[in-house]
């Protein structure tokens, strides 16, 4: 058997209820397909897909419906075959209850699958390995859904000494990763020895946490199997202490390895990579059968009468998944996730996504608004649980007076928002509320500050430009004859009124003619900015009119010289 | 081609501007420090004259100008450390005299066992061994519990505590119970501050039982002379 | 006028040296124990600040930029150093109070400021205007914060003022009994009751700026109904 | 008393020289305050307040010339930001100079463009691009806002249109926390 | 479901809390305090209940004001406790026998100006106890010192002293400390300081009779309050600790001038400043570091102000030197962040 691993801890931690047993009674059932399917083009971490479909198309089962955007991107899939009803904003599920571009599916009931053939990894090109894994769409299934292909790169080391997989399955209620692990593992070790291949790694580390004893079991044995057929012991199944956050990937690797990867740094610098069961499970059938990541296993779990995991296609809506379970009349809220991280949904007809490992149907019983707000007062709970070693009250106390610079001094980008400070904070503050209002906050301050630079260089270089034009144009006048030479002078000295040229003079009579036919147009169509105006706003439009007569009058000599 | 010349004039200019500024502040110097010495020309008896009232006046304090009539501030003389006042340094003394006779002596001691260190005193001995007054000249007691050795400090305005010890002597107060009451003494304390009124008392009764035993001495050197410690 | 109506304002108000830019706090937290040492400083520093504001404005032209602040101080200085022996000689019981206080209104903030700030930069009379009136600004919170804390320390008022006129003395306001507050009067209570005052002066502020925006809401309201559609 | 006037007066020839030469020696070329009050701007570059862009009202606000609440832009935020900077107190936005308005970008109605080139010139950062009578473009990120190639359009072809909130851009909001949300609401 | 409703229900992850309070966390200190009251009252009469009840009434009426001024939830804020907490340090560090007046002012100004001027609950910079008992002891030094006699218990006598005019002479004594600074300021008496510290008859054994066993009170709801959770080892550890090594190294090196570490411990506030002072999380340091350097600084602070300073006790103005300290500590001691230390495959 396998020697006992060493394992490391983490700081911090809390142990919330795990109410786990609910969902893990029943095996995993396979999710009717609904009538309608909307499937989200921007399911992944990064640029969005561009729509490969439009109202009308016939798509197959595991057809492209949206192609990678960028270097980070991941494309999505027809999760069954039918006819694309429209391609439109829906509602996305997102607590901003926004909506983005869908492609909606009537499906046909058929089922039926595009051409499917195994992927050649071994011979194919590190490129195309790649494009390949991204264009079958296969994320991070654990809930942080970063295109996999990005991750599969051994990096600047050639090759890692570790490979780990992440079965911890932290959060409360979850059970996808524990069904997934007990009936499949062997298909899970099958994806771990391909991404392993990949990524030319030594051993591969198993972390499940120790309340799961028959995923463990069952990864035991597959396991066993697969270091039988290989002859070594590379795969290890090692059980780590239950305590949350034990599944977020840097605290599993630094408790399996005792590497802490800092923020912002890539793994595969310390010789790690981490991945989640399920996200080895879809590589498998993404390479191995040749099936784009078109469905997943969710956990239905909360306040409903049955609880269960089921296999989901992506795009179905949660309503439809709800339903299955009976869900208690006093539901009120549909929560994307678990409950120590987990989305709210802006209402329970939003698809199932990549991202969504548990559709957590709440209430007010079971997650009863909290006790109102008290002062910090510093006690220092939250600093003690805190997986990353921050300081929460003090990020806490500059994002509340939006003082962003000092937060950001506090590290509040290393912050994972897992939500053990707030889950301790005896004043029941909402701490990892401030966090990402601090945190979306900074970013679109740094966009706002990039767009700034970028139109203060264009604006410099503009008027560098036009000083050049000007000399350049006075050098050729001089240039020219002793008439030239006057006419130069001229023009550098009375530039309100340069000389006309018949070239200019055509100009001048097409611009006439243009403004003819534009003056009909006008008559039509009003500019929308301008009407419904408040007399009060009016007199505000005519006095900035006014100021910019000025200033385009004194920058009259510059524009004209660019004529 | 431009550079050498730009140089050199550059160089010529940072000279022309430190001797411009140079002069300039000389002059504004001359004319305000000028203007200084002047005032300190006109005041200068003023204020030598309010020194010597001041003088005066810490003296008249302990000593009411009734009981002497020679010229005090002349008839001093200096006094080497003297260990029994709780002195250091040098200090002054000061003789009164009524009509040619010797009339009291006008002296400085100190207590070095305050609350926060060093207590300065000035007192007044009468020829009779009397003491007919002492002042505290400077001190660092805690505010409000032990300042109340200062009269200026005393709540009670009408009786200040250091006022207890006025004409009193051996005679009427053995040297014994030349203390505070808490330490069978005869003199009162503010109960919860004992320290300070305790060194005081202390240092007032050793200057005492001092000027007691030297007064024949003192009163019989001449004006400026030094008086130097004889024994132990 | 409204020039020196400005200035007048900024000086007892707006720019006040001690509640809007909390300079000279050493004399003053020494200084303020009592009313009357309170006021006579500050009148000694309104002379001052009025003298040398009159004598940089009127030299200024002759004051290279480069070598203004040694000027000034020795200005300032000299000034100073002819009030100390003056009042060394004709007040010297208050001399022995304000003793070492009146030497570093040489090197208060408030004048060299003002002197920077305004007399190098103004003609003779706003000048000494601005001297006059920066200085009333001085003296006032000074004044106040030295009665506050004889008031609250030892229950009196004016104590003291036989220095300055034998025929006086002071005010008991309290009965007898009152057991004071020590620390009033001692350092820490200037600082606690200066804090109170700026305090004081930023919630009337903050109250005027209120109501003035307030005011300019209800302006743009009434001026936006009032046009007609 | 003699003594001491000579040696101020030494020391005066002496502190007085030593200034003079570092004043001339040590002197500062530019201006580092314009940078800094340009790096708040918002680099619209639409001379709402009065002047042709960001960086001459920088330069104005330095040396004193001009208020700081002139930048309608950069709102109430960037008028703190400023008075931060300047040791200033805060001032509401110069009504005379506009109002704050949503973040906007120009739009071509393509329809109606004849093509002059006259927005092209306006363009203080060179976000419109076409060529004379082809039809023209605004390149959207680029684009600040500013609104100075609305007058020159002869067909009023530009509109302004406010940027939207997307899934990408939203923000989380300020954690405000209600103590009695309503039963009936809620359920 | 809509989207505004949705808004009503307004918290996000995470959805289940932990219960933990405020107020649970306050009333656990109260209950620390016991021990150390009922050896007070053992010792030196009930007066301090008085004292007690006085500061308790005091602070709750000033909390209720103020939050009605400020316009905050009255109930909410009222019932954390932490006034009362406030109220029991005051009473405990003022002198038993005080008069009423001295410890409703002390409390009304540690509520309204330490506390609620600065904000409130959690914002206040200084320990409002502390900050009572500086501005008291300076503002009223004799009342601040005059402590019961360890013979003085008579409840009618100490009634008297506390709403009656008179002065009890009777009644009051030195404490061990201000006996300490009697004899170190009298070159003659320095010989009297080793009898004191001895197995003297009125000063008890160690820290003055009566005295250290309120001291091994406080100690003993010091360690309850480790053993909830409620404080960590490093501010009482650092405070005791360096207290011993520098008393002890100055006992050592001059034991006539200098009171041992045992008398440093177990006299005066040592031990309630250890785990109910310095402590307190809102105004002292909190990384783990920094509480070791705030309270290891507090006590060395306390110990020379006990020696040289002015004031017989030094921890208040021990405590609130180090509490303008705090933010600065606190920022220089901050933890490594995970994945910032280098800390590749050792164990934790």
């Amino acid at each position: 058997m396998n020697a006992v691993q060493r394992l490391f801890g983490f700081h911090g931690g809390v142990k919330p209820a795990y109410n786990k047993e609910a969902a893990t009674g029943l095996p995993i059932a396979v999710a009717p397909t609904p009538t309608l399917l909307v499937i989200p083009l921007h399911q992944s971490i990064g640029g969005i897909p561009r729509p490969l479909v439009k109202a009308g198309d016939r798509v197959l089962k595991g057809q492209r419906i949206g192609g990678a955007d960028g270097n980070v991107s991941s494309a999505v899939h027809a999760s069954t075959s039918g006819t694309v009803v429209a391609v439109e904003m829906r509602l996305m599920p997102h607590t901003s209850g926004l909506s983005a571009l869908c492609v909606v599916i009537e499906p046909d009931g058929r089922d039926e699958w595009i051409p499917r053939q195994p992927f050649d990894f071994r011979s194919a090109t590190p490129t195309q390995t790649r494009d390949y894994l991204r264009d079958t769409g296969v994320v991070g299934l654990g809930g942080a859904v970063f295109p996999s292909y990005l991750k599969l790169n051994p990096g600047k080391l050639g090759k890692l000494h570790t490979l780990v997989l992440n079965g911890a399955e932290c959060e409360p209620f979850i059970t996808c990763d524990d069904l997934l692990m007990r009936e499949r593992a062997e298909t899970i070790i099958k994806g771990t020895l391909i991404m392993r291949e990949m990524l030319s790694a030594g051993q591969v580390l198993i972390g499940i946490e120790d309340n799961k004893p028959q995923a463990i079991a069952a990864m035991e044995v597959a396991a066993q199997a697969a270091n039988a057929a290989a002859g070594d012991s590379s795969i290890k199944v090692v059980p780590v202490p239950t305590r949350y956050p034990a599944g977020g990937a840097k605290q599993l690797m630094r408790v399996l390895t005792g590497i802490e990867v800092p923020h912002g740094k890539r793994s595969t610098d310390y010789g790690l990579q981490c991945f989640n069961v399920g996200t080895a499970y879809a590589i498998y059938e993404a390479i191995a059968l040749g099936q784009p990541l078109i469905s997943r296993i969710v956990t239905v779990a909360g306040n409903v009468e049955r609880a269960r995991n089921y296999e989901v296609l992506l795009g179905t809506p949660m309503r439809d998944l709800v339903a299955l379970c009976g869900p208690l009349p006093d539901t009120d809220r549909v929560i994307m996730g678990g409950p120590m991280m987990g989305l709210l949904m802006p209402n329970d007809e939003v698809p199932v996504v990549k991202a969504a490992n548990c559709v957590l149907v709440g209430s007010r019983k079971l997650f009863p608004p909290p006790p109102p707000e008290m002062p910090c007062i510093r006690c220092g709970e939250c600093a003690k649980v805190c997986p990353s070693d921050l300081q929460p009250f003090e990020m806490y106390w500059f994002s509340r007076a939006k003082i962003f610079g000092k937060a950001q001094e506090y590290n509040l980008f290393d912050c994972i928002e897992c939500g053990c400070c707030a889950y301790v904070c005896p004043s029941r503050i909402p701490l990892v509320d401030y966090y990402r209002f601090a945190k979306s906050e900074i970013w679109a301050r740094e966009l706002e500050n990039e767009a700034a630079d970028v139109a203060r260089e264009r604006y410099e270089f503009r008027l560098l430009r036009e000083e050049r034009e000007k000399q350049e144009k006075a050098a050729k006048l001089a240039a020219k004859t002793a008439a030239g030479r006057e006419k130069a002078a001229a023009a550098l000295a009375e530039v309100e009124q340069p000389a006309v040229t018949p070239e200019q003079d055509a100009k001048k009579a097409l611009i006439a003619a243009a403004l003819e036919r534009a003056r009909v147009q006008k008559a039509q169509a009003h500019p929308e900015n301008t009407s419904n105006l408040t007399p009060q706003q009016q007199a505000e439009v005519e006095a900035i009119e006014a100021r910019r007569a000025e200033i385009r009058e004194m920058a009259k000599p510059h524009l004209r010289q660019d004529d | 081609m431009s550079e050498p010349i730009e140089i050199a004039h550059r160089e010529s200019s940072v000279l022309r501007i430190s001797v411009r500024t140079a002069a300039i502040m000389l002059a504004f110097t001359l004319v305000f420090t000028a203007l200084m010495a002047g005032t300190y020309r006109v005041t200068e008896p003023l204020v030598a004259a309010s020194a010597l009232t001041e003088k005066l006046r810490l003296i008249g304090e302990v000593l009411p100008p009734g009981h002497y009539d020679n010229d005090l501030m002349a008839d001093a003389i200096t006094l080497s450390p003297q260990k029994a006042l709780g002195l250091n340094e040098e200090t002054r003394l000061w003789r009164a005299r009524k009509g040619g006779e010797p009339a009291a002596l006008v002296l400085e001691a100190a207590a070095l066992d305050g609350y926060s260190g060093r207590i300065s005193l000035i007192l007044a001995v009468d020829v009779e061994g009397h003491m007919l007054a002492q002042r505290v000249t400077a001190h660092k007691e805690t505010p409000g519990l032990g300042d109340y050795i200062d009269p200026k400090k005393d709540r009670n305005k009408t009786r200040p505590w250091i006022t207890q010890f006025s004409n009193l002597g051996f005679d009427t107060v053995p040297q014994k119970k030349w203390k505070v009451k808490k330490d069978g003494g005869r003199f009162d304390q503010m109960s919860g501050a004992t320290i300070s009124a305790r060194a005081v008392t202390n240092a007032s009764g050793r200057a005492l039982a001092w000027a007691v035993e030297h007064r024949d001495k003192l009163f019989a050197l001449p004006a400026n002379s030094r008086f130097e410690e004889s024994k132990p | 006028m409204s020039a020196y109506k400005d200035i007048a304002w900024n000086g007892i108000w707006k720019q006040n040296t001690i509640l809007a830019q909390v300079l000279g706090l050493c004399p003053l937290l020494a200084v303020s124990s009592n009313l009357v040492n309170a006021v006579s400083l500050g009148l000694a520093t309104i002379v001052v600040m009025m003298l040398s504001n009159f004598a940089i404005s009127a030299l200024r032209a002759f004051i290279p930029y480069e070598i203004r602040i040694p000027v000034f101080i020795l200005i300032i200085a000299a000034l100073v150093t002819g009030i100390d022996l003056a009042f060394n000689a004709f007040l010297h019981d208050l001399y022995m109070v304000l003793g070492i206080f009146i030497p570093l209104i040489v090197t208060n903030c408030i004048v060299l400021a003002r002197v920077e700030a305004f007399a190098a930069k103004n003609g003779l009379r706003a000048a000494t205007f601005d001297g006059l009136m920066m200085g009333v600004g001085f003296v006032w919170v000074i004044g106040l914060l030295g009665a506050v804390r004889e008031f609250v320390g030892q229950g009196t008022l004016f104590s003291g003022i036989e220095m300055i006129f034998p025929q006086l003395s002071g005010i008991q306001i309290l009965p007898v009994e009152y057991p004071g507050f020590l620390i009033a009067m001692l350092p820490p209570g200037a600082f606690f009751v200066l804090g109170l005052l700026i305090a004081g002066r930023n919630w009337l502020d903050s109250r005027a700026n209120q109501r003035t925006r307030e005011q300019r809401i209800h302006h743009q309201a009434d001026h936006a109904n009032s046009v007609p559609a | 008393m003699f003594e001491a006037i000579l040696v101020m007066a030494l020391g005066a020839v002496v502190l007085g020289a030593a200034l003079g030469y570092a004043a001339v020696r040590f002197r500062v070329e530019g201006d580092p305050l314009v940078e800094k009050i340009d790096a708040i701007l918002p680099q619209t570059q639409c001379g709402q307040c009065g002047f042709p862009g960001c960086k001459p009202y920088a330069q104005a606000i330095a040396k004193g010339e001009a208020d700081i609440n002139c930048c309608p832009p950069g709102g109430d935020e960037g008028i703190h930001k400023l008075a931060d900077l300047l040791g200033r107190e805060f001032k509401s936005l110069s009504a005379e100079h506009g109002i704050e308005k949503p973040k906007s970008v120009a739009v071509i109605d393509e329809q109606r463009c004849i093509g002059c080139t006259l927005c092209i010139q306006a363009c203080p950062v060179d976000a419109i691009v076409g060529a004379a009578k082809q039809m023209h473009t605004v390149v959207a990120p680029q684009c600040t806002g500013c609104e100075l190639c609305l007058p020159p359009c002869p067909v009023d072809c530009i509109s302004m249109q406010p940027i939207g909130e997307s899934v990408e851009t939203w923000k989380w909001k300020y954690p405000v926390f209600k103590i009695n949300p309503t039963q009936r609401e809620a359920a | 479901m809509t989207r505004q409703d949705r808004d009503l229900l307004v918290n996000n992850s995470p959805y289940f809390l932990q219960p933990a309070s405020v107020q649970s966390v306050m009333l656990r200190v109260l209950v620390a305090l016991l021990p150390g009251i009922a050896a007070y009252v053992w010792f030196f009469g009930a007066a301090i209940l008085v004292q007690i009840l006085l500061a308790s009434v005091t602070a709750l009426a000033a909390e209720a004001v103020m939050l009605k001024l400020r316009g905050k939830p009255l109930m909410m804020f009222l019932g954390d406790g932490s006034a009362l907490v406030t109220a029991w340090l005051i009473a405990l560090t003022f002198p038993s026998i005080a008069p009423w007046w001295l410890t409703v002012f002390g409390t009304l100004l540690a509520i309204v100006v330490a506390k609620h001027l600065y904000g409130g609950l959690g914002q206040n910079p200084f320990n409002p106890a502390m900050v009572a008992f500086a501005l008291m002891i300076v503002a009223y030094p004799l009342l601040m010192s005059q402590w019961p006699g360890v013979d003085a218990t008579d409840f009618a006598g100490q009634w008297e002293a506390i709403f009656g005019s008179r002065q009890l002479d009777a009644m009051t004594m030195a404490t061990p400390l201000d006996a300490l600074r009697t004899v170190l300021r009298d070159p003659e008496q320095r010989a009297v300081i080793a009898g004191l510290l001895g197995k003297h008859a009125t000063f008890g054994n160690v820290g003055g009779r009566g005295w250290e066993w309120i001291a091994a009170g406080y100690a003993l709801g010091g360690l309850y309050l480790l053993q909830q959770r409620i404080i960590t080892w490093h501010m009482p550890v650092a405070f005791l600790a360096t207290l011993f090594a520098v008393s002890g190294a100055f006992a050592l090196y001059e034991p006539d001038r200098f009171a041992g570490p045992g008398f440093q411990l177990f006299t005066g506030g040592a031990m309630l400043a250890a785990f109910f002072i310095v402590t307190d999380p809102v105004s002292g340091a909190t990384t783990p570091r920094g509480k070791l350097i705030f309270a290891g600084a507090a006590a060395v602070l306390t110990w020379i102000i006990r020696t040289f300073g002015a004031y017989p006790d030094g921890i208040a103005f021990a405590v609130l030197l180090m509490n303008i300290a705090a933010p600065l500590i606190d920022m220089y001691t901050q933890p490594p962040v995970f994945g910032h230390k280098d800390k590749r495959g050792d164990s934790p």
